[in-house]
Formats: structure tokens, sequence, C-alpha cells
């Protein structure tokens, strides 16, 4: 298995979603508070996904502009989740940084001043264990 | 059990399948290729409510390991009726064999319509792999019936 | 009906209340037979007479006034006779038959299934004080019994006094009833044309304690309890024979309808099969009279059967009583739209 | 002792490719009875079926088991080639090792192995297999069609045309279905008033049909050729043969305030009323809910003004019980509930509509007098933004699984329709895919983007927001352009899934017709038996098998009609031989197999039997065949055994268990 | 005459199933029968009967004759091997002792049946005398002294000691292979256990039940009696009685598919049940009646004919306790007595 394909794998399984689900609709991109600030759009996360290109993904600046609003889990009409995919790619830059959890002073750096509460409280969620 | 003697098990089941829903059903999972174990063996009954008890402890008799009875959706009967008075039925049934000890995981009854071919390939494939999980039905067969 | 001849029958029937205060019930049902039998009313009676040994009285047929004089009823007389009156009801004249109240539950059964004929009974509901069982005599350890006093149960006669070729040995009533006596279903008759003696409620535990014990153990240990008492059956077919609900003219394993007719003592499961067969037969027609544990000669508790039975039944479809009434459908003829699903068995685990 | 054949089909590779065929027909041989096993490319061709009666002929086959596809496929076709060579077609058993195993498992070896005891199961149930015979059945010469819609009124229209009766069963007053609704069709742009009109008024003229609205179905029972139906025909409270129609009752009414079904919800009707002007017939109901008299007991307005004296308030419903031959359900469909799609805001903003209200707005007759306008303030729209699937193609479960099929092509009318009417108004329209085909469909929607400037944006709406100024702020985003879209709307339009009218559940029970997953009712088969539902003499028209449009529903009801009339043209049917028949000897008469007969066919006689010596006369039980329809219910009742079921005999099912087990 | 201490019982039943199978009556959820001896086994001497007589060790309830196995259309027969381990019945009372030479007229007689054959030469019975009889005993009808039985070894178990006789050869060879724990002893004890039973046994309410009017020769006039009619009629035609006898002997040849062959068996069969002796016409016994008449003229009378006046009832009393009815051979017997002295006396017939 390629480097690439064991990837979407482990964001496949981290999410539970399945990408092939995915009717191509965009009401994804269209739910998204922060799409204008994303390089790789909600709905392309999953054609990323499909096509396995996940290096592009985690590089991407999208990554830390999702909001994990849900707006798009609460949304998609298809159960492709997108949000999810984004939180799953998230996963993976966090374990390939070893033992060490991403640090809330890392997390400032990354993060916008102006983001909402509500990521904040996503994001302790899922990095506070 | 050692991982490797589990591979090796391969249960009998039976499967009493009414003819309009469940069989039906299963025709779909065939000709959309949704496969499940070869270890399933479907027998054509009109309704659900013609399966016996009878019939079922004749195949835990005879070495079944499993048996599950598929009939149409509560309210669907293509009888009207015959799934009601299957599904009381079996759930006295299920139960004494389980009183008398026997694992309720080898009987199952599931409603499965004709355009569930979905549901009939992923039924048979959880149930199969419930009973490889609980391993040769000894509680319920018949000594002789054991191939020597 | 002319005034006087009614007072005069009222102060008949107070001598005859009186004297019969006095009576036993035996004697009372004796008297009653004899003027129903004279009057052309019954053409014989069904009750008991006095076996061979004093703790063994044996179902009867009486045609005649004067054979009553065999007539016996005491706290032996268990047998429940509503299974003779399918034959009976075949013969020619109705039948005067003595019932106890649980046996009026079966007769009721029989009749919403068709096998007995009301029109051809006359039925006296005789009083009942709960029934022995001569084998939890035996198991005190008595043996070699000659004759045994107080088996007529009264008010202030509680114990039994037996004498055998060992000496005289005593025990009491309450301990040596039937298994079915301590969950009695209660003093009523459900059907009768006259009630003759008192009866009493000797219902003093909980019916369904086994089975909740029973259920209350591991899978494992659950089979192993029933193979091993399974293990004694003989197939001699006592159960299935004398229960009045197993009253098909012939049995599925006297058929060949199913290849299941085997005699066979050869593997526990034709015996689980037999059992669980049986009892599935008669589920929701089970009046649960007994009968089917205490003529086992292996002293097997088949009664567990159809207990387990009845107890889904009432917790799953509600509280049913076979035999309670006359309604033609039972709890597996009827069914709604929200009944459990059998997957229930498995999530309770 | 049975001689049996087995006949091992290759179904070209679809069974060949994963069984070795040849070793099944090897291990049948080895069988007790069978003395003739062949294997060959496809059984079902003539080649095939001439080898079989050929074999039949020379071994003296006297059972025949063909392992081939599901019976539920081509049984009757081997059945009848087994009777054409002079075997009874209930000596064939069929061993489905296609659809159970070919099809199903990959490895040659396990399906093999599989296919082999699935013969061995056929094998041993053929053998216990006894000669059946089909008894008669007569067919009542008249059909009853469920539904007053276009599909209803065409099939009854073509069923009538026959020469056979036909009655029409509506539950609103009038007949015309959600067709009357509708204000122009696609893709000819016709007013559907003008087409469907004339129809409703011929289906009222006919002689031969019957129209009971107001009315529903209470009761079925019965079989093919020989149903008795209940139909509950509600009191309308007014007498039919006096009322003239003059409408006077529905002016004077002074209840006016319930909303109008007809214009789904949009305007209020009175308590008196006809649906529609040319509904049919054209004679009021009193909704009593609603009627001041009902309700309170004074008012009686109604029955002062009308000089007919048709106003009947002790008018009581009344049961219509009824023989058919033939039952056609044309029960038709209505929108999805939005409740659950908050997003699109559509229980906040009254300016927000599904596409059968803005039919309504755009219709001449409807709320608005057929002028555009929003029903907030009445103002003349400049922006509309329309909404595909909403609540069509969901995976989740607030919508539905399946495409609704007819909203790509009104959505596209109704662009066009108000890009005529009003020019200066900008029509946008947010789609996942346009689905376009249809004679002439294609052509259509390019019209409406060419010819009209619809402007068409790939890409679904996340949210609505309804603004201070009553403006709709849009949401959305465009997939070719890759941005997101912020659009102010006047009006947004959702294409709302349709789902089949919900009281097809209960008539489907009723008439034991199954329905699948999304309540649409099954047909016999996809793709060869459309139009009949496997239940016999139920046939399948319009919405309530599945999504269509006009053209389709109406050529779908003309072939439900075709097939009814093909049954009442029979004078008799063949009934179904695999009946329970109890065995006099073990029968208890205890009567709990009569408890279960869903059909009442099971009835108690006393008859002198000789039981081995022993003569007497015994209670009983005795099945109707023509009634029976072969459930088996009674068979598990019967504790001693004496109830079985021909062709399922517990005999027979035991061997198959047996087999499957060895 | 030998002895050995109660509490040394299981040292002598280790030593016996060292070499030989040991089968004696075991309790089991309250109720004894003869079983197989293991370590832990609740061995029940004190039990007077035996729910089943021990015929099981000679005729099994159900017994394997041979099977068939099929491969395509080949069939092959494999039949069941012979018994050929030695075995030993401990604690079989006098009655049941007599019960197996009954059977023996029946399955040792030419033809001879092999399986039984085998089997009772492959054992060593040890009686053991009846310390305390019961009410339902009648054994001495049938002059059985149940005080002395009979047997390879005769055994009583008096106090806290068994004591130990052997009879026979066989009798004598198991005694030498357990000598060692065994003591030697005194006539005296046994003998006066021996009258102390007999005493009781004079007590016993049926120990002098009269056979008079059965017998070989008794047929027409028994077959033809009015008695049998009345006789039956709570009879509920279970198999009890048979199947707690140690003298019934009837069988049925019963086919078992096993999926891989067919297995011929034969098991107990009962004249009580309604397809007893059914064949492709029908029944010859087609009423109960008939089929309880069977029972006890087989027994009393066309068993005595065939073999120089042996009855095959052994009084053990198993159907008197057991039958659910209370209907019986000892209330055939008194019932006929009763008519025939009425009869005698002048009396009305009933």
């Amino acid at each position: 298995m390629t480097a690439q394909k064991k990837q979407a794998e482990q964001i496949k399984e981290i999410s539970g979603v399945n990408p092939l689900k995915c009717m191509k609709c965009g009401k994804c991109s269209a739910s998204c508070p922060s799409y204008n600030e994303m390089d790789i759009k909600p709905h392309q996360f999953v054609s990323y996904v499909i096509n396995e290109d996940i290096e592009a993904l985690v590089h991407s600046k999208s990554l830390w502009k999702c909001l994990s609003c849900f707006a798009c889990i609460e949304r998609c009409p298809r159960d492709v989740k997108p949000g999810k995919l984004i939180d799953a790619a998230r996963q993976l830059v966090v374990r390939k940084k070893g033992g060490d959890y991403l640090s809330p002073d890392e997390m400032a750096q990354l993060l916008d001043p102006e983001i909402p509460q509500q990521l904040l409280v996503s994001a302790f969620r899922r990095y506070r264990r | 059990m050692s991982i490797e003697a589990k591979e090796e098990f391969r249960p009998k089941i039976v499967a009493f399948c009414c003819n309009w829903c469940s069989y039906a059903g299963a025709d779909l999972a065939g000709s959309s290729r949704l496969s499940y174990p070869a270890d399933v063996k479907i027998i054509r009954v009109p309704c659900s409510c013609r399966v016996n008890p009878m019939f079922i402890l004749r195949a835990f008799e005879k070495g079944a390991d499993g048996v599950i009875i598929c009939g149409c959706h509560p309210g669907d009967c293509h009888y009207t009726t015959g799934n009601f008075y299957a599904r009381r039925r079996m759930t006295l049934l299920f139960s004494m064999l389980d009183f008398i000890g026997v694992e309720s995981g080898r009987t199952r009854v599931e409603w499965v319509s004709a355009a569930e071919g979905v549901k009939f390939s992923a039924t048979m494939n959880e149930f199969v792999e419930k009973i490889r999980s609980l391993g040769k039905n000894v509680r319920l067969e018949d000594l002789r019936c054991q191939n020597v | 009906m002319p005034e006087c001849v009614k007072t005069m029958s009222q102060a008949e029937r107070e001598i005859h209340l009186m004297t019969a205060q006095q009576q036993t019930t035996q004697t009372q049902v004796v008297n009653r037979a004899k003027e129903l039998l004279a009057d052309g009313t019954v053409a014989r009676v069904l009750g008991w007479k006095a076996g061979e040994l004093p703790y063994a009285p044996q179902p009867a047929y009486f045609e005649k006034e004067e054979d009553l004089e065999e007539f016996v009823y005491n706290g032996f007389c268990g047998a429940n006779l509503s299974k003779y009156m399918i034959e009976a009801s075949k013969l020619d004249g109705k039948t005067l038959v003595c019932l106890k109240p649980c046996d009026t539950y079966s007769f009721r059964q029989l009749m919403k299934e068709h096998r007995v004929d009301r029109e051809k009974a006359y039925i006296i509901g005789v009083g009942c004080k709960g029934k022995l069982d001569i084998e939890k005599i035996k198991a005190q350890g008595i043996k070699g019994i000659q004759s045994i006093q107080g088996a007529e149960r009264t008010d202030d006669a509680d114990t039994l006094t037996i004498q055998t070729l060992y000496g005289e040995r005593t025990c009491a009533y309450a301990d040596v009833m039937l298994e079915r006596c301590h969950v009695c279903k209660g003093k009523e008759h459900m059907i009768f044309d006259e009630l003759i003696g008192e009866s009493r409620d000797t219902k003093d535990r909980d019916r369904f304690a086994q089975v909740k014990e029973i259920e209350a153990m591991t899978p494992g240990e659950r089979f192993a309890f029933f193979q091993k008492e399974l293990s004694r059956c003989i197939r001699c077919n006592a159960c299935r024979n004398v229960c009045p609900a197993c009253s098909c003219r012939k049995c599925v394993f006297d058929s060949s309808q199913f290849d299941s007719a085997q005699k066979a003592n050869a593997d526990p499961f034709e015996e689980k099969m037999f059992h669980i067969i049986r009892a599935f037969h008669v589920a929701g027609r089970c009046t649960d009279c007994g009968e089917c544990s205490r003529v086992c000669p292996q002293g097997i508790p088949l009664h567990l059967f159809n207990r387990k039975f009845i107890k889904d039944i009432n917790e799953f479809y509600g509280e049913y009583q076979a035999g309670a009434d006359l309604e033609p459908r039972g709890p597996l003829t009827s069914y709604v739209f929200e009944d459990v699903e059998p997957g229930i068995v498995a999530e309770r685990g | 002792m049975q001689r049996v054949g087995v006949f091992v089909c290759h179904c070209g590779s679809n069974i060949a490719a994963t069984v070795d065929v040849k070793k099944v027909a090897e291990m049948a041989l080895m069988e007790p009875g069978v003395v003739h096993a062949e294997d060959y490319q496809y059984m079902c061709s003539e080649a095939g079926q001439a080898r079989i009666q050929e074999a039949i002929r020379e071994k003296q086959l006297t059972g025949i088991v063909v392992c081939s596809c599901s019976p539920r496929m081509h049984e009757t076709t081997f059945r009848t080639a087994a009777q054409r060579a002079g075997l009874n077609p209930y000596m064939v058993e069929i061993a489905n090792i296609r659809e159970h195993c070919s099809w199903i498992h990959k490895d040659m070896e396990e399906a093999t192995k599989k296919a082999v005891l699935l013969m061995r199961a056929a094998v041993a149930k053929v053998n216990l297999n006894t000669p059946l015979r089909p008894g008669e059945s007569r067919v009542t010469k008249r059909a009853l069609v469920i539904g007053g819609g276009i599909a209803g009124i065409q099939t009854a229209l073509d069923i009538a045309d026959a020469g056979y009766e036909v009655d029409i069963v509506e539950k609103t007053p009038s007949i015309g279905g959600r067709m009357s609704q509708l204000d122009k069709t696609f893709p000819t742009l016709d007013c559907s008033a003008c087409i469907l009109t004339p129809k409703m008024v011929e289906a009222n003229a006919h002689e031969r049909i019957t129209i009971y609205t107001y009315s529903e179905v209470e009761k079925v029972t019965g079989f093919v050729g020989d149903f008795t139906v209940d139909i509950r025909k509600k009191a309308r409270s007014v007498d039919m043969n006096k009322c003239t129609g003059c409408g006077v009752c529905q002016e004077k009414c002074p209840s006016k305030k319930t909303p109008s079904e007809f214009n789904r919800g949009l305007s209020t009707r009175s308590a008196i009323y006809t649906p529609f002007a040319q509904a049919i017939p054209n004679v009021p109901v009193i909704d009593r809910e609603h009627c001041i008299k009902f309700q309170t007991g004074k008012c009686g307005v109604c029955a002062k003004v009308c000089q007919a004296g048709a106003i009947d308030y002790e008018q009581k419903d009344e049961i219509i019980t009824q023989k058919y031959g033939a039952i056609v359900v044309a029960t038709g469909f209505d929108m999805i509930r939005l409740d659950d799609y908050d997003e699109y805001a559509y229980s906040q903003s009254k300016d927000v509509v599904t596409s059968l209200e803005l039919e309504r707005i755009m219709n001449a007759a409807g709320p608005t007098k057929g002028h555009l306008e929003r029903l907030s303030d009445g103002k003349a729209p400049k922006e509309i933004v329309f909404i595909q699937c909403v609540g069509s193609r969901c995976a989740d479960n607030r919508g539905k699984s399946y495409c609704s099929k007819i909203c790509c092509m009104y959505t596209a009318k109704h662009a066009m329709l108000i890009r005529d009417k009003y020019p200066d108004v900008n029509v946008t329209v947010f789609y996942i895919d346009v689905r376009t085909p249809g004679k002439n469909f294609d052509e259509f929607y390019r019209r409406a983007v060419e010819e009209y400037g619809v402007n068409y944006i790939k890409g679904q709406v996340g949210k609505v927001i309804p603004q201070p100024d009553g403006r709709l702020l849009v949401q959305g985003v465009d997939l070719i352009d890759n941005r997101q879209i912020l659009k102010e709307a006047d009006m947004v339009v959702l294409a709302a899934a349709i789902e089949p009218d919900p009281d097809v559940r209960k008539i489907a029970t009723m008439l034991t017709a199954s329905i699948d997953t999304n309540n649409f009712l099954t047909e016999a088969h996809a793709k060869l038996r459309p139009v009949e539902s496997p239940t016999a003499g139920i046939f399948l028209s319009g919405v309530c098998q599945g999504p269509k449009d006009i053209p389709e529903t109406v050529s779908q009801a003309g072939a439900a009609a075709v097939k009814a009339i093909g049954l009442l043209a029979k004078d008799k049917l063949l009934t179904n031989p695999c009946t329970a028949h109890s065995d006099e000897l073990l029968c208890n008469g205890c009567s709990q197999c009569a408890n279960v007969c869903p059909y009442g066919a099971i009835s108690y006689e006393d008859r002198q039997v000789n039981d081995h010596g022993i003569r007497e006369v015994r209670r009983i039980a005795v099945v109707n065949d023509a009634l029976c329809q072969g459930c088996g219910a009674c068979t598990v009742t019967c504790p001693s055994g004496a109830m079985d079921l021909q062709g399922f005999s517990n005999r027979q099912i035991l061997a198959e268990v047996d087999a499957l087990c060895r | 005459m030998y002895k050995i201490a109660k509490k040394d019982l299981p040292a002598l039943f280790r030593r016996i199933a060292a070499g030989k199978e040991l089968y004696l009556p075991l309790e089991n959820g309250g109720q004894v029968n003869f079983g197989v001896w293991d370590e832990g086994g609740s061995v029940s001497l004190d039990t007077l009967k035996t729910v089943k007589s021990p015929k099981d060790a000679f005729f099994p309830q159900s017994e394997t004759l041979y099977t068939c196995r099929r491969d395509g259309k080949n069939l092959s027969v494999d039949p069941e091997a012979l018994q050929e381990q030695e075995f030993v019945l401990f604690g079989v009372k006098a009655c049941d002792v007599r019960g197996f030479e009954i059977l023996d007229q029946v399955f040792l007689a030419d033809p001879v049946d092999t399986f039984y054959e085998a089997r009772r030469a492959h054992a060593t019975i040890v009686s053991l005398a009846c310390h305390e009889p019961e009410e339902t005993c009648f054994c001495n009808v049938f002059d059985i002294d149940c005080a002395a039985p009979a047997g390879d070894v005769a055994s009583w178990s008096i106090g806290e000691t068994l004591y130990w006789k052997p009879l026979t050869q066989k009798g004598e060879a198991l005694t030498e292979a357990v000598k060692d724990l065994l003591a030697q002893a005194q006539e005296e004890p046994v003998e006066s256990e021996k009258n102390s039973i007999r005493a009781i046994v004079e007590k016993l309410p049926y120990s002098h039940l009269s056979l008079e009017g059965w017998g070989g020769g008794a047929l027409e006039e028994a077959f033809d009696s009015p008695l049998w009619e009345e006789l039956y009629k709570p009879c509920l035609a279970c198999g009890t009685c048979t199947f707690v006898c140690p003298t019934c002997q009837c069988y049925d040849i019963k086919d078992y598919d096993t999926g891989h062959g067919v297995q011929r068996y034969r098991c107990w069969d009962s004249c009580m049940y309604s397809d007893f002796t059914m064949m492709a016409h029908g029944n010859n016994r087609t009423s109960q009646m008939q089929r309880f008449r069977q029972r006890f003229m087989h027994k009393l009378v066309y068993f005595p004919a065939n073999n120089d006046g042996i009855y095959s009832c052994v009084g053990c009393g198993r159907c008197v306790e057991k039958c659910p009815s209370a209907l019986h051979i000892v209330k055939v017997i008194k019932t006929f007595a009763e008519a025939s002295k009425s009869k005698h006396t002048g009396g009305e017939q009933p």
C-alpha cells in the first residue's frame, strides 16, 4: 500500500466517512462560513480523499481555517460530512507530531485571533486527551 | 480456542425465507452481487408463518449451527398476518431455547423486504460472524448425526 | 312456582345444608350423585374409587347407585378428570364429573377447543384444600405404608398420621402437598353446575420463583440443569397422556408426519425435542394444572417448561390464564402490531 | 420412488464462471432417485427446454430439478416446459444456484460445494413432491380503481371502454387529483385543466363508470377474480341527487376561514365547499369539523338558501359492499413535509414556497388570481431563486433516497413561464444535476437557458436567511466557478421531494400488496411486470409505484388497464394448488387453525371417519381451496400435524433441512 | 461368607471398576436408577427400588443394530460390535435377578439374540437382599425370596456391614479379585437378617395374592372376561408400567437417518401405545381395552403358556408405585379373584 493510500485509509477510518457517497452537490461549500478563507474548498476535500491526495490536504490552509461549526455535517444530504474529513486530516497532522499533543501555545499561532469560541471548544475537545 | 481453529470452523446455517419478501430480498442481494458467506443456505417457504418449530429443532438436530428466519416486515406480509404469528411463535421458541441453555445468538428473526438486498446480505454477514464466534452447536445436536 | 312449594324446598335446603356441614365432601358428593343417577339427570359418575393402596385412589366411573359406595374423595385425589371428559363426551347421556377448582380451567380450555361437550357434562365443583404428593411423603423416609389418617383435610386437622410396617409416622399436610398446590390458582371454580365442599387457596409460593432462578443462571448452567433433569426421561409419555392440553387424537410424536416418531432413548437431543415441542404445542393453552410433573415416574419438573412459556406470555403479551375465559383466540393465535420482536431474547441476554 | 432428472444451467457464464456445473451434474447422479443429470448453456432457452422435455420422455422422469436462477424468474418457464412433455408442472423444483450462489460467491470450490447442497435439497424435496392440479375460480367482471387522479381516471376509462364496469373510489370530494392543481404542463406548456377536465367529464358521463368521491376503501377480502370490498361513502351532508351545483350555499356560508386544501393552504374556503370550480361531481360537501351548524348546532344557512333542498345534516356514512375481479391502485403522491429543513427557512418566511404552491400562485384560479406576487407583502418579486433536490437523493432520514424525477422539468417550466410573463424578473436555479431524459425534455430545458435567460448554477444552496427588510439572503455555491455565492432574492422556490400518499400503507395492507421502504408499491418484476403487484389481481397505476410525470403516468395507467382487462376477460381462473388440507384421521377439530387463517378459508364439519377400523363422527377442519392462499399459518398452529400444505409439506421442508445439514 | 464395612465400599467399587465396568444404583435429582459408577457418583444402596429396573444392562432402552452408509449409490452395512467388556451389576434385588431369567427365556431361546447373549455372558451379578421390603412388593407371590437373592454373588446390608457370598463360579472369580478387601464372616447375622426380612414379607399386603385362575390354561376365560372393559377405563395409555418393568421385553425396530447413513436401532416399545405393532394395514388391537388386556394376558397367560408355567411378572411392584392412574397388575389380579369368589359364592357377576 502506498503511503498516500494508507493516509487516505486512515482518514476514512478516523472520520468513519465513505467519500464515495458524495454526489457533488456542493451544499457543504454553500454552507461554509470560512469558504473564502480556504484554498481547498469543503466539497473538494471529498475529491482529495477519493483521489488519495492527502499530502496536499494536510498542507492546505483550509485545514486550520475550518471552524468545526458542523454546518456541512448537519446539512450534507449524503451523509458524507466533509467536516469530519477535515477533522480527520488534522488528526493525521497531530499524530505525526509524535507523542506531544498540540499545545495551546502552538494553536494560537495557527489560529486567527478572531476565530469563534466554537472552534476553540471543538479543538480542545479534540486535542485534550 | 486458537485463532487458527476458529478460522477453520465453517458453520452450517439454515435460513428460512418467505417467498414474497425475503427470498426476493436474497435474490436482489444476488443480482446486486452483495456477497455473504456460502455457509448460509436458504430454504424457500411461502411465509414466515410456515416455519414450524420442528423445522428449526430438526436443523439443529442434524447439525446446523444457526437458524435464521426471514419474513416480510410486520404489516407487510403478503398474507396480511402471517409474520405476526411467526413473530410470537419465534419469540417464545427462542426464549425457550435460551431457557434450556442454548446460546441465544444461534437463532434469529429478521424482517427483510424484497427491496432490501443490502439488508439481507448485511444480516447474513453479521449472523455468520455471530455463529462463528459461538462455535459449533453442541448443545442441540444429535450426536448420531456427526459425520465420523 | 307456587309459594308453598318454594318455602318447603327452602326449608329442605336448610336442613340439607345443616347436615351437609357435618358431612364430608365425599358423602355429600355420593348422596348427590345417587340422586342424579336416580332421576336420570346423569348416566354415570366420574370420580375416584379406593385403589389398592391407601394413597392411590383411582379415577373411576360409576353407573349404579350401589357402586358409589366405593367412591372416595380425599387429599390423594389429585388426578385432573377433565381429560377423561374427552372420551366421556362421546358416550350417551350426561356424565357427572367431579372437578376441583384448578381442573375447571382445563375443562373450559377443552370446551374452547371443542374437545369436550358441555352438554354432556354435569359438573360438580368439589372443594379442594390442597392435594397430597405421595413422593414427598416417601421422601421423608416413610416406607411400608399400611394406612393413612388425615388425608381428608379439615380446618382443625392438618397432620397426616401414617401407619407403616416400620412404625407410626406423622407429617404436616402442608409439607407434603403437590408442588402445584403451593402455587394454587385460587379456590374459585371456573365452571360448574353445583358446588360441594369448601376450598382453600393454598398458595404460599411465587409461581415463577424457580423459573426466575433458572433464568438467572448462565446459559451453561441452564444447559447443565436441564441436561441432568431430562437425562432421566424414559419417554414413557405419561406427561403427555395425562395432559388435558395434549388432547390430540394422534400425537405428532406418534405419527409419521414429521418423521418424529422416535421411541428411541438414544440421544439427549430427543428428550429436548420432545419436551420443547410438547411445551410449545400447549403454550397458550396450558392451564398449569401440574399433572405432568405429578405423574412423571422420574420426578422431572416438567412444569418448568410450561411455566416458562406462561411467564413469557404474561410478560410479552399481557397476563393470560388459559381456561379462565371462553375467548377462542389464545396468545399464539392472536397478535398486536406492536408485539415484541424475537430479538428481545438475545437482548435480555 | 421418483425418477428424477437434474438439469444444471450455465446461464452463460453467470453460473458457470463460479460454479463447476459439470461437477454439480455429476454429484446429482449420486443422489437417490436421480436417473438423469446434464448441464447446458441456457436451460431456459428453447433448446434447453427441449432437452428437458426429451429427457422427461426418454427416461420417463417423474420429477425434475433445474439448477438455475431464482424460481421467481423461471419457475413458470420450466413448469410449462415440463407440462408440455406430459409431466405435472408441480413435479418441478428449482435449485437457485445463481442469485443464491454463483453471484454472491467468488471462490469456485466453495460455490460449487454450496450449489451441490442446494441441488441435493431440491432433489430431496422433489422426491416427496406429488402431482398437484389447480382448481378453478370465477371472475367477477368488475374493476375497482382506488384514486381518482389522472392515473385512476385513465385506467377507469380504458377498462370501461373495453366493456367492463369500473368503480372509482376517491377520498377527496372531487376527482382530478394532483393534476387538477397544476397550472401548465411540460414540455408543451398547455394548460393542465384544459386537458384534464374533458377526461374528468368523460369518466363522469361514462355509462360503465361509477365514481365514489369523498369515499374510502374500508375492507378488502377475497382474492384475484373475486375480491369483496367495503367502501365507506362518507357523509357529504348534501344530497347528490338533489343538488344542482348552483354554488349559493358556498357563497352564503358564514364559516370561511378554513385553509383550502386545493390551494395548499394559501387561501381559505367555506365550510360547505367544492374544492375547485371544475370539480366532479359538482356537489359540495360540508366539512363538519369547520361547520358552525355541526359544531354549535346553530346556523343552517346553507339549508335555508338551498332551493333544491339538497342539504341533509342527518346524512350518515354509508358502507357499500361490492365484488370485483381486479383492483387498480392509483393513489398518487404528495409533497414531503419540509419541517426538518430549517436551513431553507420554509417555516420562517411566507416567501419561501414549494413548487406546488408556486403552481397555485401562477394559476388564475389560485390565491393570487394568477399574479406572481410575494405572499408576505403582495409585492412583485424581482429576484427568484429555485432550489433543486430538496429532500430528494438524501442519504439521511430527513429526506428520500430517490430522485423525484419531475422536479428538473417543472422547474424549467416555472422558470420559463416567469421569464415569459415577467421579463424583468431574474430567475436563478441552483441545481446538482439537470436530468432531462424524455422526449423533447432536454430541448425544453435548453430553451429555458438559451431563449429565456434562466441562470442555472451548478451547486447547492446551504442556507436561506430571511433579512430584516423582508428579502431573503441565499447562500449557495457555484461549483464551476468554485466560489461561494451570496444572493438576495424576493422569493425562493423549493423543489420538494414527492412521496406516495401516506394512506397507501393502509391500503396496501388491506390488499396484501407489498410495499417498499419508501412506501412505493412493489411491482411483480421491476422490468418485466412493472404494472402488476406481486399479489394477483392487484395492478399499479401512476406514482403509487414510483415517481412519474404525466405522460408516463397516463401510459402506465393504460398498461394497468390492459392487464386488468386481460384478467376480466377470463371467465375462470386456475387457483393455486399449493393449498392447505387437513388429514381427517389426525384432525382434532380444535379450531385453532381457523383462528389464524387470514382468509376465513377453514370451516368445520362433522364427518364419519374410519380410523383403522374405528368408525366415528368427528369434527374435522375443511379448507376451501378457492379461498386458501397457501400461507401455512394453520400448519404450524395445528399441534397434531393434521394440517399440511401442498407443495410445501412438512416432510418436504424437513427433507430440505436434512439435505442442507448433511 | 465374607463381609466388608460399608465405609470401605468405595474402595471395593474402585477395585471392581479398575478392571470392569460397574453398574449400580445412583441417585440423580432425587431419583435412583442404575448407572455406571465413577468417583463422585452418589451411590444409593438403601433405595429399595430403582425407578427403572436394571434390565437396561442387558436389554438397553435403545441400541443400534447396524449402520448403513451411503457412498454415491453404493451402500455398506456395518453391524454393531457385540459386548466385549466384562461388567458387574451391583445391588440387584431378588425380583430383578428373576427378571433377567425371564428375559433369558425370550432372548436366549432359539433364535438367540446375540446382542443380549454377549452382554449376559460378560456380566457378573451381585445381588442385594431387601433390607426393608415395602407395601408395593409381592415377589413372594412368584416364589422369590428377597431375603436370599440369586445372582453370582449375594449380599446383605446389615447395619454398617455388607455381607458377601459368592454363589457361582463367576461370583467366586469376582470374590477372588477383591478378596483382600473382604473379611471372613459368620453366617449367623445373615441368617437373622433373612428371618427378619421374611417376617416383614409375611406382613406385606400383597404377599399372599392368589394367582388362581391365571396361567397358561386360562386363555379363553380370561380373554373373554367382561372385567377388562371396566378395568381399563382409567388407563392413560402411557408406557410407564412397561418402561419400569423388569420383564417387559417388547421392542420396535426403527431407522434413524443421520444424514450420512441410516442407523437401524431397536428400542423398547409399549403395548400400551396406539402405534404398537402398527402394520401397513393398521393395527390389530384398535382399542385401549385390547391393548390394556394384552399386557396382562401376556404376563399372566401367554407367557406361562409358552414357558413352562413361568409368569412374566416378578412382583417388584414398580408399576404399582408408578402408574399415574393407580391401575396395575395387582389391581387386575385382585379384581379377577373377587369376581370369581363372588361367582363361586353365587353372588352377582360384576
